[in-house]
Parts: C-alpha cells; structure tokens; sequence
C-alpha cells in the first residue's frame, strides 16, 4: 500500500492528532499569580456572580423534594428560625432566642423584630406557625419530628411562638436548622404558605438576602439583592451570623456536563463551578484565571445491603464482603490523590459533637481475604451473582462497585454490577428483589445522628432488614433519641455506631472531599458542604 | 399537487395517533417512577403514595390511558410533572434554539458538504478527493461531544471568541443569538457537511459514469456545465434524502449538544424528560417529532419531483 | 428444455471460479478495498485474537497507577481505574465490531426489504413509508431504555434498539434509489422479456441502488459504535466493566484534558475501524460497478 | 373485420383505448383522463412490417407497450397467434413474452450497466428457463455472431460499446426467445445517420431470416418508409390514415399526412407535393376537440370538422382515411 493511496489514512491521522493536540496544549499552560486582598469593604459591593451548577430543580420549593439542588438556590431566599454554624450547632437566626422549658418538651422561641419578606411585611408568630405546619406535613425533616410533636401556638404577642412536644425529642433544633436533605424549617409568609397548600411553590418568598427575580426551570434560576434585608448581628459562621449580600445578582446556571462547568470558569464566563471530578484539581490550579475549592472529606461513601434477600440476610455474608474490601483501593479509584480522601470509622465528622473515631475496630477496613473465605463458606453462600445496583450518574458508586467487584470475586463471590439511569436503578432498589448492594454517597457533616442517612431504622428506607439485631439497634436509636443531655446521648451514639460495626447493615467505606471549581476574582466563598454566596464578592478587575 | 399535499396531511392524524399509542404504552412499561425523582432519594413512603394518587398515577394502566386518551383526542397533552407547564407550552418555548441551531448546522452542512462532495467526485482518485474522504470520515467518526468540548477548549477557553454555553432567545439578544449558536452550529455542521459530502461524492460518481454524462461530455460541453447543470441535479435525490432526514433529526432536537452547550431546545427537553420520567413531556416530545419526520418527509418528497420531473404526485 | 439443468454444474463451479479470481485480481488493483479490507481484517483478528494480543486483564484494577500517561507497562496508559488502555482497546473491539455490524447487517437487511418493496410496488409504499414516520419519531434511547425494561440491558438490547431506530434511514435510502432505477428503461425492458419482479429487484434494482446503501451502512456502522458511547452513559448500554470503545470514550470524556489518553487511543480505534469500514465500502462499490472498473 | 384482411394475420387489435387516469382532490378521485390511445384498430400480417408515425404524443408508443402487456388496456381487445392477450393473467403474460419482442429506443439506457453482453443476451433464456448454460452460451454467441457482434465482447459491459453496438445488444436480446413479433419502438432515433442504415439494413435481414413481424414505431418517416410493408399514421390517439407504405407515400390522403411528408426534404425537385404548414400546438390529450380531433390545426376545416367526428373509411386498395374531405369526394 504505497503513495498517494494510503494518504486517506494519512490525512485522518494527522487531523485527528492535530486534535488531540490542541486539547493537550489548551489544558497545559500555567501561570502562577497570587490574588490580592479586597481593599475596603465597599469595594465589594456590585456585580452579578455567575454559578455553574450540577442539577437542575423543577421548582424552588425546598419543602417538596429532598434533592439537594431543591433547597440549594433555596438558602439564599429563606431562611430558618435556627441555622447551623460551623460545629452543626443549631443558632438562634430568625429566632431572637430559645428557652427550653417543662424538662425539654417546651421550646419558647422569641422573634426577632422587624425581619422583612420580600414582599415587604414583617414576619411575625403566625408567619412561622404556618411555615411550621406544612413543614410538618410536607417536608421530610417534618414528618421525622411529627410523631414526638404536639403543638405550636402563638405565646406573648405577636414575636413570641410556643412549641410544646408530647415527649423528649433530643434531635429538635437540630432538625430545624438542618441543612441536609432540605430538612430545615424555613419560614414563609402566611400568604404563600396557604396559597401554596400542599403544591409547590409558585412564588417563592422569604426573609433571605436574595430574592427571587426569574426561574426557568433547566436553564437558570436568577436572584437580585433584597435591599431590605435585616442581618444578624453577629459574625458569619457557616450558615449562621451575619449574611452580607455583596454581589447585586447571583444567576445559577443549571449544567450537567463537567467539562462545560469548568471550560465556563476557565474563559471567565462563570465565577464557580460546583462539583467537578477531583482529578481536575492539577487543571484548575494550574490555570491563571481560576483556582480549586477543595470541601474537605465532606462526604461518605456506602455499601448498603439489601437484607431481606439472601446472601446478605446472613450476617455472616455481611462480615464477608467487609473482609473483601481494600478500602484504600476503592477511596483511590474514586477520589484519586490521598489528599481528597481519609479512611474513618466514625459515621459523623471530625467537628461534630457525634464524632466516634474509636468504634469500627477490627472491622472497618481489613481487607482478610481468607477470613472473608471462611465466612462465606459458613454463611452457606451458593453462589447466585450478587447484583451491586448503581445508577449511572453516580460515577463515584459505579467506580467503587468495579473495585469491589474485583476485591469480592477473589473471595469466591460472584458479582454482577448493574448501571442503569438514574430512575430505572431507584426504580429497582425500592423493590424487594433484584439487587443486593447498593453503593451510596451521604453528607457527612450531618447535625445530628437521626439525620444520618444510612439508618433509618428496622425495614425503613432501603435496607429491608428485620431481624433481631434490627430490633436491638431500633431500640438503642430509640434511647438516643429521647436523651438530651449531650454526653449520655454522646455514649448512646457510640454503643449504637458499634452495634452497627457487629451487625453490619451497611458498610462505610472512606469520606472524601468535594471539588469546585473557583474563579479567582471570586472571594469569600467558603469551604462548607452547603456552597453559599452570601458574604461572597467579585473583586473589580482594574481597566487594563 | 396541492392536492397531494393536503392528503399527506391528513395521512398526519393517523400516524400521530398509532405514534400516541406507542409513546403513551413505551413511556409507562419504562422502568422507574417519576415521584421518587420528583420527591427526591430519601422521600418517606407515604409522601410518595400520596403523590403517586395526586398525579393519578395509582389507577391501573388501562384506566390511566383511557383518561389519557380523551385529553389527547381533545389536543391536550397534559401537564408537565416538572415543569410547571403544559406539555405543548413547554415544546413551543423550546422550538426556536432548535430550529435556529438545525439551520445553522445544516446550512453550514450543505455550504461545506455539496462542493466538498462534488469537488471530491470531479477529483476522484487524485489527493483532493482522498483529503475530502478524510475529512468527512473524521467528520463521521468523531462524537460530537468531543468535538464540542474541543471547540469549547479552543473558542472560548483559550481564545474568548465566543460563549461556552448557553442562549438567549431573539427576541431579547436579537442577533446576538448567533453568538450563542456558533459552536453548537458548527459541531452539528461539522457532522452534517460529513455525512452530506459522502453522500453526494456517491451518488455523483455514479451519475458522472451515466452515459448521458458522457454523451453530454462528447457534445463537447463544458466540464463545468457537464458537472453543474446535468449531473448534480440527478446526483441530487440520494442527496435530498439524507439532507431531508437529517434535518428531521436535527429539528428533533440533538440532545447531546443542546445538553453540552446549556441550549433549551427540544433535544435537551426530550432527553431530561426520559432521564426524570416525565411521562407528558415524553410523549409529547414523540408525538412532536413524529409530526416534524412527516412534514419534513413530505417537504422532501415534493422535493424529488421538482428535482426529478419524471416522478409525478397525482 | 429446463431438463438439461443438471449438467451445468461444472461449468457453473468453473464460471465462479473465474469470477473469484478476477475479484481476487481487481481487489489488488482496488486499493481503497485493499486498505479498507486490511483495515477490517486487523480489527477482526483484534476482536478474535483478544486474549493472545491484550498485555493484561481488562478489568484488573490498580488505583494506584490510575490515569498514568503512555508507557512502556502500559502502552496506552491507564484509565481512571487503573486499567490498561491497551488491553481494554483489543477487548473492547469485541463488543464495538459485534454490536456496529449486528446494527448494520440488521439494519441493512431490514431496510433492504422494506425499501425495495416500497421502491417497487407504489402500493406498498404508501403503508411502509406511513409507518416508518411513526417510527422514526421514536428516539433509539426511549427504545433502549424501554427494552433495557422488558429485557434487561444489555448488548441485544442495544442492537435491537439502535436497529429500530437506524432501519428507517436504509429503508429511505433504498426506497429513493429504487424510486430512481425504477423509472430507467432497462427496469421496462427486463419487464419485456418477461423477467419476474423478485427477478427484476435482484438482478437490476438492487445492483444499480447499491451505491447509496453501502454509504449508507457505513454511517449505520459509525453511527452505532458512537451511539453505544452514548447509550452506555445513559446506563441503558453495554455494562460498566465491560469494556466497548464508544463505552471507553463516553466515559473517559471527563479525563479529556488531565489524561487525554483515556479517550484519544478508543477515539482513534473507532475512527479507524469506521474509516477501514468506509473504505471498504467504496471500493465494493467501485468493484461491483462495471462502469468503474479499469 | 377489417377490409384487406390477409390471412396469416400474426396481431388483430380492436378498439384499442387506452386512457391514463388523472387524479386530484384530497381523496385522489379521477378528474380526467389522457386519453392516450383512444379507439384504435389494426392487424400486422405475419412477417409483415407496419410502421407506425405520429407526432410525440400521438399514442404509438403507448400502443406498442399496451399489445406487450407492458402497459394495461383500459379497453378494446387484441389477438395475438390467436391467443386473446388482454385475457392473459401472471405467468401467461410472462409466457406471452417468448413470442412477442420489443426492442427498446434508447440503446444507453435500456441496458443494465452491471450486466455483460453475454448476460444481457442470455437474460431472456435463462428467465425462461430456456436450454442449460452452456448450451445457452453457445445459442447467445449465434445470436451475437447473427447481429454482427464479436465473440469477444461476450464479457464486456455496455458502457464499453457504441450506440449502434449497443443497439445490436438489444435486437439480440429481442431475438433470443425466438419471437413471432417485435415491437420497435424508435430503434433507431438515437442513433447516428450512418449507423441508423446498418441497423435497419440488419432488421431487415433478421425480418428474412426467421420471418419476423415488426411494429415499427417511428417519427422518422424516411426511416419508415424504408423499412416498411404498410404504414399507420396516428394523431391524438387515433389513426388518421392506414395504406401501403407506396401508396401513402405517394399519395397521402389526410391532411395531416400530407403535412408531416411534406417536412420532409426531398432530393428530387420534380416532386411536387402540396405544402402544408401546420400552425398551432397539438392539444392537449386531456381535453380532445370535438368533431375531428384534427380541425384546430387543419388548414382544410369546415363547419362539418367541427361536430363530427370522421368514419375511417377505405377509399380502395386498402387505403383508409378518416376524413371528411375524403367522403365529401366520394360521396
């Protein structure tokens, strides 16, 4: 094959490397620049922050969906009675106080004065005992609080709201200013509360530092600064103290694909970028115009057993497959460089008041492959494939179910991984049958340990496990829940984390952080599993 | 044949109602349920129940059908389960980005594609041919969203010509729309003028070797008349299919670079539609596509015969 | 007459094997066939030859070496998983070269059927062209996904989704070609010595429309490899660990800028594959047309 | 039936119509008809050459198609061996065509391109299931050697031929079953001056050699007048004047004859021949005149033309006219 003939070939390989690159090139290239300090704070005033973000919410109705892009652009509109500050502890923000009366079953909250909604009247008791109510019904952090509450009634005057519960809730402000699963109860006029009713939100209205001026549901959700904003006057701490609406507009853009996400950083089209795979860390730090968020081992991964099919309905099983995994490999091959993972135990992090470093010991991550042999042998495993259901926009479950698949047939299980789009895998997981494991990313920095999101408790959610050790750790959840004294409640937590570490009902696997991408004229935007922006402002580029 | 035309539309109404059917059966024996996309991962099962018998989705299939039909057969198709919209408000926004793009890419496409083709054609077997082969073989074998991603990289990242993404209709942005529909324009014409080379290098080599080519050629008539006048028109019919088809395609939406590119066309409507099982929207979006093939087939047809008056309509 | 059948055996046998040693000769002549035919003959020795050719398993997993660039371990580099590019490219011809000419053989015969029979017999048309508008409006992923709920994902699955959605564009493609050839007096004159119709359709509409159908396979065949890359990430294709070129690119397009192997060395096997494909096609089609021989 | 009747008749037509149905409407109702081929009735003699001449549009090619079955009648009756064709249904047309040959006008575009000429001369025997293949090899090179083609062009294409060759394919082709008549439908028109001579020179030939009938369908009338026993002209549809090829030649009754051998150049001054010059555009064969369908471009019209149609009469030896100049004179 001589000549010219052969030049078709030529000519593709040549167009095709000349491709590739021009791609390698565009990603090399650094510059190294160090941003300056704001100047004053006046200086920050102005601009519009344009955010790249992952999903798209049909509606902005943080009651009626527990998905994270639901309450999201949410936070910037209302607000709560109590949001969380850095330690996930719930602070006064709404509410002027709190006092905790009638042994921990009355809570009398007092407003704070002359906090305005964006449609321009004071919020006052009968706002929030609305807000309350279809939060109650609707909302998921509200149906987890129904069953202890009792009642909410206007107390002295129209700043003063009494909540009495039937029994100890130790979890009650902690829910109320949760900020996972859109748990939180924000507070709504009156007005929008009814004509709302059970539907979602037409018109969403809060106290928040933002309001609302345009939602075109999968393209952009558009905020302006709400000029009559009343702060807290205290310092900013997570969700917490003082909001400062900098920037005069915030716009998401709702996009799916990554690569577009932090291509938009990169040209300056976009101030930040959510959520980006943290292989990319090297691109964004290497680029002049922008700059990586790492939010640290913010989220924890999960192999959750489906226990009412066997192999996994023997605990045996369970303890098996836990001495498959490397835990290592699995937090390498999902999360890459050691720096954007950590291997712990415990089900709550570091900062949390709930953190149980020292349970898990002989169990959490010891890789034994005969021992998992033996005990798959005793657990009378016959050898049906077991299905590791994952659905397909959830690389990090995907990734990690191929490791384990590895890890797990070299102790004699056979392992089938299913993908499938996102509705037909949680189509599958709700049934009883047809699959076995199924991996999943939780928030770690939860509130509280009802939040967690594992747990749910005997034949809740996913799990399908009743047995007597089911039984047995409903009882201890029980006792923790109605314990309000921070240490005893403290040593329940461990006795039930351990509990879950014999009985395994699921797996934890490592925490791992989460990457955004950062444009460098965009400051103050902070390190937390909730990315707000609040407090953050665009620095004026000098004419140049 | 405005006859022929007004028949062809009528035929509409009964492959739009069998199209219906189907999309109304496929869209419920898909797997998954639309509450928990709606409700989110960790909704409580009575919130779900209670949604699924708000959307009337509890009733059993047949039920839901018949309710479902009498609304169709009145033209409504519904109410979005995500959207806030009527299904047909919904597709009608979404139209112009579309269109707009399926113009671009295909005029591009024919711009690039027909003098590639017959350049390659008149050349063949020399390098200009082999190049032009090359070329749309690329053009063939590249995913688009790689080709999209490349001139992101280029375009906007390194050069800052043009937007990554996004779109802002004409009515606000006016011509500064277009600025918006470049790159997503180009992928799709990249792709267009590739399938659209090939197809009219084939068909040209095969009229050029017809003997009335030679015959004309023998006449002692310009190569150029030869080429243009006598063979293109008849090189054109393969040609006009595919062009015709594609733009059916087009004009359906192509999701993956209205997805890339953050364009709200229908493309990108369909494909989230599937992707959080919003029955209305799917079966709208069908029975819009469906409607679009037919038309556009029959734009096509009533091509061939003013391309090739031999074939007559009655 | 027709009793004397029996003895032309060998001088049929004699005619074939004149027949095969000229395509033998004009196939060295016709170097687009060569090229192409070489193209696809490495792709299939790939495809057959896969655990003898692969350097290493293609799914072992090594995080530790995940997204290593090009070396002499791993010639093309390793993906996010740690796996061997190499050995994945070889395997994943398997499942890419099966599902692009299950598509396009299916595809093709389908679509021959249904065109020529549409082509040919006005009646037909009118019935075959209604219906496929109906179901060309069906987009292959609404049909994959709604299969992947009846059967199961998997690679059937993917065939028969992207073969309801890819038959129609053939069925059109030969409908027009035929629509053309029919109209040529030597269809009238083929008539007149009393030629059958399923006579006719074989010997002079199939022949004289097969120009646009072997471009059109070609595209069925690129257009297949690429929508499985799509499919697969839709979670409605070939499963993860599997490997499959189109599977490869889709979902290393994440790596594209940090670790451009990931998708180049999957990228360059289908543009080869469809190229070699491609290639093969035209010079078919120049063998098979007289007029072009030299 | 028909005067002049002479006994070994091969093909009797009668009342030949053939009308195209134009549709319209949304429902495709017929809204009219091309009234193509409308009542026509002729025979050919065994090995007997009828030429037929008309304008394009005068129906002669559609008759040639309709007595092959190529085209459906939509009337009239035609015998052909005595066999009632229009009757024949599926295999029995097919049947039909071992008998009856049409060789076609265009020598490029009636050849399969992807067949050799050996294929091509075999085809009809081998769909008829005709002699083993290699005996059909060697009755397809009689044939080739017979219209004066080589043996070694057996594998070769026809894009490799000239027209005339070409044209010796198709006659080949026709002969191969042995036909009792062929249909020639402007064989030669396009083909050049000099070839066009060989080419009737080897019909006539052939016509000798295996007794052959032709339909002979031509615009050309010095290539009709050549080759022809008897000549039929035809006008919308109809026939307008039937006579021995000498005697219409020489003294063409009907107007419109006498106008279309008026066009043609003649070597011999002495000749004289009344002039006429049509005007006007042949109508439309949707919507026929009434009367003679002849009188809108008739220089000799009168008030009769207008209403009644003309009865094709014989005006003695055979020689009939449909015209009412001719029964004013007669009677």
């Amino acid at each position: 094959m001589s000549d010219k003939k052969s030049s078709v070939l030529w000519v593709c390989l040549i167009i095709l490397l000349g491709c590739f690159s021009v791609m390698v090139c565009t990603s090399g290239k650094t510059l190294a620049q160090t941003s300056a300090p704001a100047d004053s704070d006046k200086a920050k005033f102005g601009g519009t922050i344009t955010v790249a973000w992952n999903l798209a919410p049909a509606h902005l109705d943080p009651n009626k969906s527990t998905g994270s892009e639901y309450g999201d652009i949410g936070y910037n509109i209302f607000e709560g009675l109590f949001e969380p500050d850095a330690g996930q502890v719930a602070t006064p923000h709404l509410a002027e106080s709190c006092k905790v009366e009638n042994g921990g079953k009355t809570y009398l909250v007092t407003l704070r004065r002359g906090v305005k909604f964006h449609n321009g009247k004071e919020m006052i008791a009968e706002d929030v005992i609305a807000s309350f109510n279809r939060w109650l019904t609707n909302n998921g952090g509200g149906k987890m609080v129904a069953p202890y509450f009792d009642s909410i009634t206007q107390g002295a005057g129209p700043y003063e709201v009494v909540i009495r519960l039937k029994q100890l809730y130790a979890p009650f402000l902690n829910i109320l200013s949760s900020n996972v699963a859109n748990q939180k109860m924000f507070v709504m006029p009156k007005s929008v509360v009814e004509a709302a009713g059970d539907k979602p939100l037409d018109n969403p209205v809060g106290t928040g530092p933002y309001k609302l001026a345009g939602f075109i549901p999968d393209q952009h959700a558009k905020l302006v600064r709400f000029t009559e904003y009343t702060p807290v006057k205290k310092p900013s701490s997570f969700m917490a103290g003082e909001r400062k609406a900098y920037a005069d507009e915030i716009v998401y853009k709702f996009l799916p694909e990554e690569a577009v996400r932090i291509a938009g950083v990169q040209s300056g089209e976009f101030d930040f970028a959510v959520q980006v795979s943290t292989d990319q860390y090297k691109v964004l730090a290497g680029d002049p115009k922008a700059e990586p968020l790492i939010v640290p081992e913010t989220m924890e991964h999960f192999f959750i057993f489906n226990g009412a099919q066997p192999p996994f309905n023997n605990i045996k099983a369970r303890q098996a497959l836990n001495h498959c995994l490397g835990i290592d490999a699995i937090a390498m091959a999902t999360s890459g460089d050691s720096k954007f993972w950590v291997l712990d135990p415990s089900y709550m992090i570091k900062k949390s008041a709930w953190y149980t470093p020292d349970v898990g010991k002989g169990v959490y991550n010891t890789p034994n492959i005969e021992k998992a042999r033996q005990l798959l042998t005793e657990s009378g495993y016959a050898g049906t494939p077991v299905v590791i259901l994952c659905s397909s926009a959830d690389t990090v479950s995907v990734q990690a179910a191929q490791v384990a698949k590895a890890q797990a047939e070299a102790a004699g299980f056979k392992v089938d991984v299913q993908v499938y789009d996102r509705p037909t895998a949680v189509g599958i997981r709700s049934k009883k049958e047809g699959w076995n494991i199924f991996p999943s990313g939780f928030i770690a920095s939860n509130p509280d340990p009802q939040v967690f999101g594992a747990w749910m408790g005997t034949n809740r959610w996913i799990t399908n496990w009743d047995d007597a050790d089911s039984r047995k750790m409903d009882a201890v959840f029980d006792r923790m829940m109605v314990e309000i004294d921070p240490s005893k409640r403290l040593d329940i937590v461990k006795e039930w984390n351990q509990e879950i570490y014999r009985t395994l009902p699921f797996i934890k696997l490592h925490n791992y952080s989460i990457l955004h991408a950062r444009a460098k004229r965009l400051q103050g935007v902070e390190a937390q599993p909730r990315i707000m922006f609040w407090n953050a402002w665009k620095e004026k580029v000098p004419a140049s | 044949m405005f006859n022929f035309i007004i028949r062809r539309l009528l035929l509409l109404i009964p492959v739009l109602l069998v199209v219906a059917v189907i999309a109304f059966l496929s869209t419920h024996i898909m797997p998954g349920d639309p509450v928990i996309m709606i409700l989110g991962d960790f909704a409580p099962p009575e919130k779900i129940a209670a949604m699924r018998l708000q959307l009337g989705l509890d009733k059993p299939l047949y039920v839901q059908f018949v309710i479902w039909a009498q609304h169709i057969l009145c033209g409504d198709m519904g109410h979005s389960l995500f959207l806030n919209q009527p299904v047909t408000q919904a597709i009608i926004g979404r139209v112009e980005p579309t269109l707009l793009l399926a113009l671009i890419g295909q005029s591009l496409g024919i711009l690039i594609g027909v003098p590639l083709g017959i350049l390659a054609a008149v050349k063949h077997r020399t390098w200009i041919d082999q190049g032009s082969i090359g070329i749309s073989l690329i053009g063939i074998s590249m995913p688009s969203f790689w080709l999209a991603l490349l001139l992101i990289m280029v375009f906007s990242v390194r050069l800052h010509i043009l937007p990554s993404s996004g779109y802002i209709p004409l009515a606000e942005a006016g011509f500064g729309t277009i600025k918006y529909l470049i790159l997503p324009g180009v992928t799709l014409g990249f792709m267009q003028s590739a399938i659209i080379a090939r197809m009219t290098r084939s068909s040209m080599l095969d009229i050029l070797n017809q003997d009335y080519i030679r015959t004309a050629r023998a006449k002692g008539l310009s190569e150029k008349v030869v080429v243009l006048r006598h063979a293109l028109r008849n090189a054109l019919i393969p040609v006009v299919t595919v062009i015709g088809f594609s733009m059916a395609v087009l004009l359906g939406g192509t999701w993956i670079v209205e997805t890339l590119f953050n364009i709200p066309g229908t493309g990108a409507l369909a494909i989230t539609a599937i992707m959080r099982r919003d029955y209305p929207i799917i079966q709208g979006s069908m029975i819009f596509t469906a409607g679009i093939y037919v038309l556009v087939n029959l734009l096509v047809d009533i091509s061939y015969a003013i391309i090739n008056p031999r074939i007559k309509y009655g | 007459m027709p009793s004397s059948i029996p003895a032309s055996s060998t001088a049929e046998e004699a005619c074939s094997l004149d027949r095969f040693k000229k395509m033998i000769k004009s196939f060295g002549k016709n170097r687009y066939m060569a090229i192409g035919g070489t193209l696809i003959a490495i792709f299939m020795s790939l495809a057959l030859f896969a655990p003898w050719l692969a350097r290493c398993d293609p799914l072992a997993i090594d995080p530790v070496n995940r997204l290593h660039p090009p070396s002499f371990a791993h010639w093309m580099g390793t993906d996010e998983l740690g796996r061997d590019v190499y050995s994945r490219v070889v395997f994943g011809s398997r499942t890419s070269i099966q599902i692009g000419f299950l598509v396009v053989f299916l595809s093709t015969a389908l679509g021959l059927i249904t065109g020529l029979a549409a082509g040919y017999f006005k009646r037909v048309d009118a019935i075959v062209m209604r219906i496929l508008d109906g179901l060309m409006a069906f987009p292959d992923i609404i049909i994959a996904v709604t299969l992947a709920a009846v059967w199961g994902s998997g690679k059937l699955t993917l065939v028969l989704a992207m073969v309801t959605a890819y038959f129609p564009r053939m069925t059109r493609t030969v409908r027009a070609a035929a629509i053309n050839v029919c109209d040529l007096e030597y269809v009238e004159s083929a008539k007149s010595i009393g030629c059958t119709n399923f006579y006719i359709i074989r010997q002079y509409i199939l022949p004289n429309s097969l120009s646009p159908i072997i471009v059109q396979a070609a595209f069925i065949f690129a257009a297949a490899v690429l929508s499985e890359a799509a499919l697969s990430f839709l979670g409605v294709g070939i499963k993860p660990p599997t490997p499959s070129w189109g599977g490869m690119v889709s979902q290393g397009r994440t790596y594209l800028t940090i670790a451009p192997w990931v998708i180049v060395f999957p990228g360059i096997a289908i543009a080869m594959a469809v190229l070699g494909l491609n290639l093969l096609g035209d010079g078919l089609r120049d063998h098979m047309d007289p007029r072009l021989q030299f | 039936m028909l005067a002049g009747h002479r006994g070994d008749v091969i093909l009797e037509v009668s009342d030949l119509v053939k009308y195209f149905p134009v549709t319209g409407g949304i429902f495709s109702r017929t809204v009219g008809h091309v009234k193509a081929v409308d009542g026509i009735s002729f025979f050919i003699g065994q090995g007997e050459t009828l030429g037929i001449v008309g304008e394009s549009g005068c129906g002669k090619s559609t008759t040639g198609r309709v007595i092959l079955r190529l085209i459906e009648p939509t009337n009239g009756r035609a015998f052909f061996e005595g066999q009632d064709i229009f009757a024949l249904k599926g295999e029995a047309v097919r049947k039909l065509r071992r008998r009856m040959q049409i060789i076609f006008q265009d020598p490029y575009s009636s050849l399969n391109p992807r067949m050799t000429v050996g294929d091509l001369v075999g085809e009809p025997l081998k769909v008829h299931g005709i002699l083993n293949p290699s005996d059909r090899k060697d009755r397809v090179h009689d044939l080739m050697a017979r219209v004066g083609l080589d043996a070694y062009h057996y594998h070769k294409y026809p894009h490799e031929f000239s027209g005339g060759q070409r044209q010796r394919v198709g006659i080949a082709r026709a002969l191969a079953l042995n036909p009792g008549l062929i249909v020639c439908d402007e064989p030669v028109s396009a083909l050049d001056v000099s070839i066009q001579s060989q080419v009737l020179n080897l019909l006539k030939d052939l016509q000798q050699e295996f007794s052959l009938a032709y339909m002979f369908i031509s615009h050309n009338l010095a290539v009709v007048k050549h080759i022809s026993d008897r000549v039929m002209v035809m006008y919308l549809g109809r026939i307008v004047e039937t006579a021995d090829t000498d005697a219409l030649f020489d003294h063409p009754q009907h107007p419109y004859t006498i106008s279309l051998l008026s066009a043609i150049p003649t070597m011999d001054p002495a000749v004289k021949c009344k002039r006429i010059i049509l005007t006007g555009d042949v109508p439309s064969p949707v919507n026929i005149p009434t009367g003679c369908r002849f009188h809108t471009r008739c220089p000799y019209r009168f008030d009769r033309c207008l209403i009644e149609d003309p009865r094709f009469g014989d005006i003695g030896n055979a020689h009939f006219v449909a015209c009412h100049l001719m029964e004013q004179r007669d009677g």
